[in-house]
């Protein structure tokens, strides 16, 4: 999937500018890291890619679509190819850690026999393997946050959407997650993740794109989290 | 829809009522309560209007014959009666009868006093099909040579009339308040547990659940849910119901109570239907809301 | 209470229904509708019970008196009988008058008839103060010299004994069944609004509230939508009796309304109180199982 | 306050063992790191210190009171003289930024003036003077993060437990809440602080508790985030 920022601008209905006049192209298997600092704009571009928000200014398009024009029955289609890691998890409190992963297969119609391959797979991938009948409320923060990038991936979307995919997870695990992404990105898929890890970003060397308060300050490739001047 | 489509639905409506017990137990509880009101309503105004016709048909014309009447004439001037449209049976208190009442319970000899002749007239009772016909009938009935006088307690028959009227308008008054009371507070309950998992729905959008998909669970619990309490409500309703017209007729004899296994059946049927259509409708709409993300 | 805890107190609750909007909203739509129900079902049974004591009280003995009495010795029975305890009138139908009533309407002369001998015998008409009394007092004037018969239509004032006696049980019961159901329909209502706020009162327990503290918003607030709903059903009750009493004591002037502003009066505190206490009680049961972290 | 752990074990009622026979002293004034992988039972402890949890075995005590015995009557109490920095923020979703921060200084009941004067005071050390009237779902993750902080450190307490306080900031956001916290632990306040943020650790050289598993492996002065040996 690429992806299109032609002048986009968004203000919320309390008159606060998250975004102005930002544009940026994303080449399908791009990685591209999103920083900034609190309040960037980071989460409302993730937003204004998979439709939670819509652009007030400008044009939003994935796939040559311009999603200020998609029509509301054709969103789930979207979100179906998207996968998208929550900043705060939005995990379903009634579904336990394979239900919860499991919803997004049923979600596209898949059968019962790829749930029952495809889910255990992906949290052995992140190493939740032995929590999987665990509900979230019995999870630590870190685990929350591996179950939501499970819930991301297991689909083989074509674009990922990570806003903070590491924010409660120890280095360690951080790594491990960042080898997930690197890998699906290998394969094809399109990554763009809002992150504050600076670590991560410097050493990977991959395009970055800084933002602050609300504009796109800068973008690099193969950037560093500061400023390379 | 997919089969593995269908399990899901099935499993997760299974899930959600458990998961979410005491909010199925608020919602079932409403509309069970909701029902079991509106129920004992229709059995109450069923039976208010049964009675009301009954009383109604009850209202009789008195009819006097003159005295000169041979029997024979007063047979003529009976069928000419019972021939007439509307006219339900016509029963005849002979002039002997008639003594032989106001006699009863006295001690004197009534008819050694009046010199052993009964000054009484023979008297026709006329019962109608409906109690709107007297008045007409009374016009008819009295022209027919023989009869000297027809009478129907003008002013009690209308009084009847305007009562049963106002009767059975105040009870369908009552039975359309309470439905839509009922409907209304079934859809706030479901509202509310609705209202009570909008993050839940919400989730399940922004992971690319279409609306549909979403809702057939919400739907299929809305409606067990209004099943189950519908069951519960007609389970109440039938056995009190019954048990107080046992109770009743033992005791009132006098006061029909409809008892009919069809009217119970309807009844039921009835609830159930409404239950099952209220809870699915009220999850639906409710949902609509949320589903907008 | 320090001052600016209390001006917190009033402050949330404020905010608290303003934020929550539609879950008071169905809060209130809740009482009201349930008070609504209440509150004419209370109204039925008092007129129901009114009638029923007007019927009873209409049940008469009526008295025949031997023919050979003078109308000084009439007189002395009829001051006897009027001397009976629970005894509420005593009115006296002379022979003449009796003739004349069942003459009228019948063209030949029953006197001339009769050979200018009326054979009727002179009747008192006793009404009683309770439909209980009619037999004991029956037998107690049977044995009066000068009295000829005793006549009190002994099947129809069981019946009627009965059926008011029914009537008035199955009242009580009907207001019982809606009294209850009315609370149950209400906390579930408050239940489930303090349910979508359980988190709320989680946050406040971990910030260090202690539980009055969380409970009194919420204690206020349930009986602010009690006394509105309640205020809402108190304006419909009243203005919808007052209407259908207006409109049938034109219609059906024979059957008498209970219409006293007492008992109005006594309706609207008797809704106003119990919105305001199943509010206030509903919101503080069903906020304790969420203050235990 | 000071805190004081003996052989504490905590079993959730679904048999899973976050805590293994922990004991820890914590002296009033400390500034103490908890490290560990995800799920290694930080939280855990933070839970137990303010009564989230009740130990399964073992005695927690804070100023010399066992908080097993500890009365339910008594837990505001407790809880009003500890500042908590939650994981995932707990912040009331119907209430103001401004009115979220009040709420811990209403709860103890301060004056309308004392309000008036300390929420702006702490909401700009924090950096959301501008967002006072704001509600949390109009934040971004580090801006709602950051007022969990304020909410936490308003009331000086004499504790703060700050779960993973900088999870989802910006480095340089994340320095200046450390700033904050320091600042607070210099006039007396005991700090004890859930961490992944390796740089921080690493620079401070504060007192470090790495766990693993439930088992406190490491205790440090003046230690880093992974082993010294
Ligand atoms: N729903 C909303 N209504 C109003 N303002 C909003 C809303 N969501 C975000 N904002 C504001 O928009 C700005 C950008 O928010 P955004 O969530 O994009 O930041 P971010 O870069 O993701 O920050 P962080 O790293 O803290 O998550 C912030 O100032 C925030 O207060
Ligand atoms: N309520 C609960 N019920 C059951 N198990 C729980 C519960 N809370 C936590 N756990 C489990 O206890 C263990 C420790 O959890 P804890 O939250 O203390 O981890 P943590 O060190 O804070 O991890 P993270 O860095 O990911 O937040 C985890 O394995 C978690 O799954
Ligand atoms: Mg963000
Ligand atoms: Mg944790």
């Amino acid at each position: 999937m690429f992806i299109q920022l032609t002048n986009v601008s968004k203000t919320y209905p309390n008159g606060v500018r998250a975004l102005i006049d930002a544009s940026l192209r994303i080449n399908k298997g791009e990685f591209v890291f999103l920083v900034g600092a609190s309040g960037a704009g980071k989460s409302t571009i993730i937003k204004l890619l998979f439709r939670e928000e819509r652009a007030s200014r400008g044009q939003v398009m994935i796939n040559g679509k311009t999603l200020n024009r998609l029509r509301d029955g054709r969103v789930p289609h979207l979100r179906r190819n998207i996968g998208i890691i929550f900043q705060d998890f939005k995990l379903l409190p009634t579904k336990s850690v394979h239900d919860n992963v499991a919803f997004a297969l049923q979600v596209v119609g898949a059968s019962t026999r790829e749930i029952r391959e495809k889910v255990p797979a992906v949290l052995s991938l992140v190493g939740l393997e032995k929590k999987a009948e665990f509900f979230p409320t019995q999870l630590s923060g870190g685990e929350q946050q591996r179950v939501c990038i499970a819930r991301a991936v297991v689909n083989n979307p074509s674009l990922v959407l990570a806003d903070e995919p590491t924010g409660n997870l120890d280095p360690d695990t951080s790594w491990d997650i960042m080898n997930l992404l690197l890998n699906i990105n290998k394969r094809g898929t399109t990554i763009v993740m809002a992150t504050h890890a600076k670590d991560i970003v410097d050493s990977l060397r991959k395009r970055v794109v800084a933002m602050e308060r609300g504009r796109i300050l800068r973008d690099e490739e193969k950037g560093g989290y500061g400023s390379e001047l | 829809m997919s089969f593995s489509s269908l399990r899901y639905v099935v499993k997760e409506t299974a899930l959600s009522l458990r998961r979410n017990a005491w909010m199925s137990l608020a919602s079932v509880s409403t509309v069970a309560i909701s029902l079991i009101i509106l129920g004992f309503a229709l059995t109450l105004v069923y039976n208010t209007n049964q009675l009301a016709s009954n009383i109604e048909s009850n209202i009789e014309i008195s009819v006097f014959l003159r005295t000169d009447q041979t029997p024979d004439q007063v047979q003529q001037i009976q069928a000419q009666i019972e021939g007439m449209p509307g006219v339900k049976s016509v029963t005849l208190l002979g002039k002997d009868q008639a003594l032989a009442q106001i006699q009863s319970g006295l001690s004197s000899d009534l008819l050694q006093n009046l010199g052993g002749k009964n000054p009484l007239p023979d008297k026709l009772t006329v019962k109608t099909d409906s109690a709107g016909l007297v008045k007409d009938l009374a016009a008819n009935i009295s022209p027919i040579s023989g009869v000297d006088a027809v009478r129907y307690g003008q002013g009690l028959v209308d009084k009847i009339i305007q009562f049963t009227h106002w009767m059975r308008w105040i009870g369908l008054a009552l039975i359309g308040l309470l439905a839509v009371a009922s409907i209304v507070l079934i859809s706030i309950t479901i509202r509310l547990t609705v209202f009570a998992r909008r993050k839940e729905v919400q989730i399940m959008k922004f992971v690319g659940a279409t609306d549909w998909f979403i809702r057939w669970p919400f739907l299929l619990e809305g409606m067990i849910l209004g099943l189950c309490g519908a069951l519960l409500a007609s389970a109440l309703v039938v056995y009190g119901y019954t048990g107080l017209v046992a109770i009743l007729q033992d005791n009132l004899t006098f006061i029909p109570l409809i008892n009919s296994r069809q009217f119970i059946m309807n009844l039921v049927l009835l609830m159930l239907v409404s239950g099952a259509l209220i809870g699915s409708l009220g999850s639906m709409v409710s949902l609509r809301r949320f589903l907008k993300v």
